[in-house]
């Protein structure tokens, strides 16, 4: 129904929210995490509602739920967490150079190393 | 039962985000995991759930508690 | 060999050859692995571009291919589309990587996992102008995306990293965005198929209308994202500055304009577009003139190409909202495409060498600041460079970007500017042909004598790969100069069957405005010697770089977004 | 004045977007029926998966699945990238109790027994469920990323004991397996255009029976590709150095 939309329009903002505002940069990635998950979330729960039977063929199935949002989300988790684990090693080497995790000290310290 | 499964996943996302110390942020953000692991299953979709539950709960926390471990635990906002 | 092979072999052909090197880089030694890595590279760029020869006969007789990738007899299968438009993008895309990767042999990035990914990325390029399928083009835009973090970052100057990181996280959110968009088209279509989704959305009026033009708004704008117009150009200068040269050349090169393009076969059978195209031609015409003034300010050289490139990419979105406003159907929106993508090409081939020269010459003098980077050639030479190539491909680069005579430059900026005649952006072009010539006369210092010329002995180092690079692009630089009027009647006619039946050659030729060409060369020199002559540029150099902040980025995404929106108030009302 | 100007800016961004994605996400059209309908009818001849969702990104979408490896490729590579001169820099203060490195490990007093419990008896089980999920992918829920990520794990568990320092937790076998097999996905999916079923085409689509096995063995490729890859740079963030 519409309550868990919002719900999860919710859990999107807050990601989002945190990406934008935030300054801890590992905070950043913490929100595209949160986001992610929102999006793959909103397809399923979307996808499921025209049937009540997993996309298992098999005898008794009659009325299952749509798999191509399924299939879909399976490649957006998947790159998702690449995405992650690429902007937290970048993280990481940015904390080696810099020794802070705020993006405000971080340019700061990195504009005037030339 | 998912608009109490959302509420909990709302909950621990909005922690994750809000917390000083980031170890406790992954802790929720693997518990969101599970839960969006647990609210597929229910919504019918295992292939997914799988995924969810080995990617994202499974690999994601093995990453997030390296960074962390090469960086430093208290964030400042 | 099918027809089916042939277009799709620049998909297939550059991941065989990265899963070779791959293979080679864990079984065999390094002298082997190299060796490997030049056979590799020539599968995937000599044997599609040689593919591509044969295709230019079945493509001029618009011998149009739509496939169903696998050969299933259901729309849910992934629609490739082959035709005019995707053939010269992938074909920009090979003749830019050649040179690139030869240049990069000597002086690029010398991991060993470089080509792997450089080949991935031309093989992610070939998909995107390929695919008719909107989740198929989020994974493709995903790979070249990725393909170009870790590109930036392998420079591993701090700096890099930082702008890599940036990058990374603003196209990642916007790509959810993207996903998002795909979720709302779905929904009203139940196909991922561009045409079945523009049939399903002609025919929807009311509230899903709304939803369905929200949804292509969220694309729209997530694509233009990595083609970088003004508002949403901010991740552009310190990733393309940052990198290394032979990146920043493929970056600036093709990487912006190939999103551009692809999303051509989607808008072409959207209807009430029109309002999208003014708003577009608006947004490359103030990107035209800012990047150029923000591009004056700079005294590091990287930095001003990277937010020249900012101004060059708005010529052609430009042409392109010019052609979208006037209806991809219609003759003139033919042609302003077709002009679009020649000058995408143009500005391609100027700006790879520009990067590349530029890139060299501040190596050898040491030094990327455009007050003490002096006396280049004499470096260069002194590096064992006796024919001063990198000095005439920069030259002749120079030409073509500031539209002067024997270049490309020259008669596709004079044409595009000539048939955006009607539009108001069209000031903004004009104006800023003059000031490009003033940047560009102003980045041409380094490669003055300099005063007191001690000659450090640098060990003279082979550089045949890198000369074989720069050749090669100026031959062609130059070569589109000579061959213009029948390079362009071949890319009219091959987009043609897009919209117009038999798009008519404008009787314009760009020599009509060879005393509009003198007059802004003058008015360039004019300005150039005052500003020099009276320090008045220190004035205006911008103090400290400007990093692009999270919120920054993030506000022009959502400005592009509101202005986009507002589309929805008024469908069809001209700008 | 510039914290108002931060404030204004972030509000005015949240809020705009906001707005534009809460109609796409709140729209009330039904849901299409069309495709899973074709499905229910179509997936077991057409790709003789019995699971759909495996015959979607196996079969009719191929390429998807096969731009997601590319992903993971490029983006496992631009980590390890990362990591290895981020070793070099950092050598001295890494974290100790989480390094596998010998001469790092802790002594056998800090030791705690369930680590040993874990890898030792749990790791086998781990990665016989994990081969069990890659290759009945097409009947059962699972398939290869999902197969690929459990058999990861359960190569971490073994690499994290001492005795359990088996060929499988060497890297450099590890990157073999996975470049290899990257080498057989791309043949499998390129040998369909010569055999005038397209790219990604099945090339023995003779009769429906066997048709099964070209998913079966895109399964098994693809869960071997992500599992070593994954492994392998999971080993490499805990600090193992290449053929530990």
């Amino acid at each position: 129904m519409v309550i868990e939309r919002i719900l999860i329009f919710l859990l999107a903002l807050i990601g989002f929210t945190a990406i934008v505002g935030a300054k801890n940069i590992i905070k950043k990635v913490f929100g595209l995490n949160i986001l992610n998950a929102a999006v793959v979330l909103l397809y399923i729960l979307e996808g499921s509602r025209i049937g009540d039977q997993a996309p298992i063929l098999g005898e008794g199935i009659t009325n299952m739920v749509d798999p191509v949002p399924q299939a879909l989300m399976l490649t957006a988790i998947v790159i998702g967490v690449c995405v992650t684990a690429l902007a937290l090693a970048l993280a990481v080497r940015l904390y080696k150079a810099t020794g802070s995790l705020e993006i405000d000290t971080i340019s700061e310290r990195l504009r005037s190393e030339h | 039962m998912t608009f109490l499964l959302l509420s909990m996943i709302l909950a621990l996302g909005s922690f994750a985000l809000l917390s000083k110390d980031l170890l406790h942020s992954v802790i929720a953000l693997s518990a969101l995991s599970m839960l969006s692991a647990l609210m597929f299953t229910i919504l019918k979709a295992p292939d997914v759930a799988i995924t969810e539950a080995a990617v994202g709960a499974g690999v994601s926390t093995i990453i997030f508690v390296w960074a962390i471990r090469h960086t430093r635990r208290r964030s400042k906002d | 060999m099918s027809i089916e092979s042939l277009f799709l072999s620049p998909v297939y052909l550059p991941m065989l050859g990265a899963a070779l090197i791959l293979v080679t880089k864990h079984f065999f030694t390094d002298r082997q692995r190299r060796a490997v890595e030049y056979l590799s590279a020539l599968i995937a760029f000599i044997i599609p571009l040689i593919a591509f020869i044969f295709l230019i006969k079945p493509v001029l007789e618009h011998h149009q291919v739509h496939m169903i990738l696998g050969t299933w007899e259901t729309t849910l299968g992934i629609h490739y589309h082959f035709d005019g438009l995707s053939f010269l993008l992938i074909m920009i895309n090979l003749l830019v990587s050649i040179p690139v990767w030869l240049y990069s042999r000597k002086t690029g990035p010398h991991q060993e996992t470089f080509t792997i990914i450089f080949l991935i990325q031309s093989a992610s390029i070939a998909a995107t102008s390929l695919t008719a399928d909107l989740f198929n083009l989020f994974v493709c835009l995903e790979v070249m995306g990725v393909t170009s973090y870790v590109l930036v970052a392998s420079s591993e100057k701090n700096k890099a990293i930082l702008s890599s990181f940036t990058y990374l996280i603003f196209s990642a959110t916007a790509m959810v965005f993207f996903l998002i968009g795909t979720f709302g088209l779905y929904r009203i279509s139940g196909s991922l198929a561009y045409d079945t989704i523009a049939q399903a959305k002609n025919l929807l009026s009311g509230s899903d209308l709304l939803v369905a033009r929200l949804s292509l708004v969220l694309i729209v704008v997530s694509v233009l994202l990595r083609t970088a117009v003004i508002p949403l150009s901010g991740w552009l200068v310190g990733a393309h500055s940052n990198a290394p040269h032979a990146v920043s050349a493929l970056l600036s090169g093709v990487l912006i304009k190939i999103p551009l393009f692809a999303l051509v076969r989607l808008l072409l059978l959207v209807t009430g577009t029109e309002l999208l195209g003014s708003i577009l031609a608006w947004a490359g015409g103030i990107s035209t003139l800012l990047g150029i003034l923000l591009a004056l300010r700079e005294h590091h050289t990287k930095r001003l190409l990277a937010y020249s490139s900012v101004s060059q990419i708005g010529y052609v979105v430009t042409a392109y909202g010019l052609a979208l406003a006037s209806g991809l159907e219609t003759e003139e929106g033919a042609l302003l495409l077709a002009l679009a993508l020649l000058y995408a090409f143009s500005h391609a081939l100027a700006k790879a060498t520009l990067f590349m020269t530029v890139g060299r010459a501040c190596d050898a003098v040491g030094s990327k600041d455009l007050h003490v980077a002096r006396g280049a050639l004499s470096a260069l030479r002194a590096q064992g460079e006796r024919f001063p190539i990198t000095g005439i491909a920069y030259l002749v680069a120079f030409l073509s970007i500031s539209a002067l005579p024997p270049t490309i430059g020259f008669w596709g900026k004079n044409s595009l500017v000539y048939l955006s005649k009607g539009h108001g952006a069209n000031y903004l072009l004009s104006i800023t042909s003059v000031f490009t010539i003033v940047a560009y006369l102003k980045l041409s210092g380094i490669f003055l004598p300099r005063k007191n010329q001690e000659t450090q002995h640098v060990e003279p180092s082979s550089t045949a790969l890198t000369s074989l690079s720069l050749i090669f692009l100026t031959l062609l630089l130059l070569a589109g100069g000579f061959w213009y009027t029948d390079l362009q009647t071949f890319v009219v006619q091959v987009l043609s069957p897009l919209g117009a039946t038999n798009a008519t050659l404008t009787s314009y030729s760009a020599l009509q405005d060879l005393l509009k060409t003198g007059l802004t060369t003058t008015i360039a020199l004019l300005l150039f010697f005052i500003g020099s002559k009276t320090r008045l540029e220190r004035y205006f150099e911008a103090r400290r770089e400007s990093t692009a902040s999270f919120p920054n980025l993030f506000f022009g995404f959502a400005l592009m977004v509101a202005v986009m929106a507002w589309w929805l108030l008024f469908p069809g009302g001209a700008l | 004045m510039k914290r108002t100007l931060f404030i204004i800016k972030i509000t005015f961004t949240l809020l705009v977007l906001a707005l534009a994605i809460l109609p796409v996400i709140l729209s009330s059209h039904p849901w299409p029926e069309a495709s899973r309908d074709y499905l229910y009818e179509h997936a077991l001849t057409d790709t003789g998966a019995v699971n759909t969702v495996s015959s979607i990104y196996l079969g009719y979408r191929a390429m998807d699945t096969l731009g997601e490896t590319l992903v993971l490729l490029v983006s496992i590579t631009g980590t390890m990238g990362i990591l290895i001169n981020l070793g070099r820099e950092s050598e001295e203060e890494e974290a100790v109790s989480f390094s596998l490195a010998p001469e790092k490990r802790p002594t056998n007093a800090q030791r705690t027994h369930l680590l040993e419990v874990v890898s030792s008896k749990l790791g086998p089980v781990v990665l016989l469920f994990g081969f069990y999920v890659m290759l009945y992918g097409h009947i059962s829920p699972g398939g290869g990323f999902q197969g690929g990520v459990i058999v990861a794990s359960a190569i971490v568990f073994l690499a994290l004991g001492t005795e359990t320092q088996t060929k499988l937790t060497n890297t450099n076998v590890l990157g073999r397996i996975e470049a290899l097999s990257f080498l057989v996905l791309i043949i499998a999916a390129t040998s369909g255009v010569f055999f005038e079923s397209g790219f990604f085409g099945n090339p023995i689509k003779s009769g429906s029976s066997l048709s099964a096995n070209f998913i079966i063995l895109l399964n098994i490729i693809i869960g071997l590709k992500v599992g070593t890859s994954i492994a392998v740079m999971c080993i490499a963030m805990m600090g193992g150095r290449r053929g530990h």
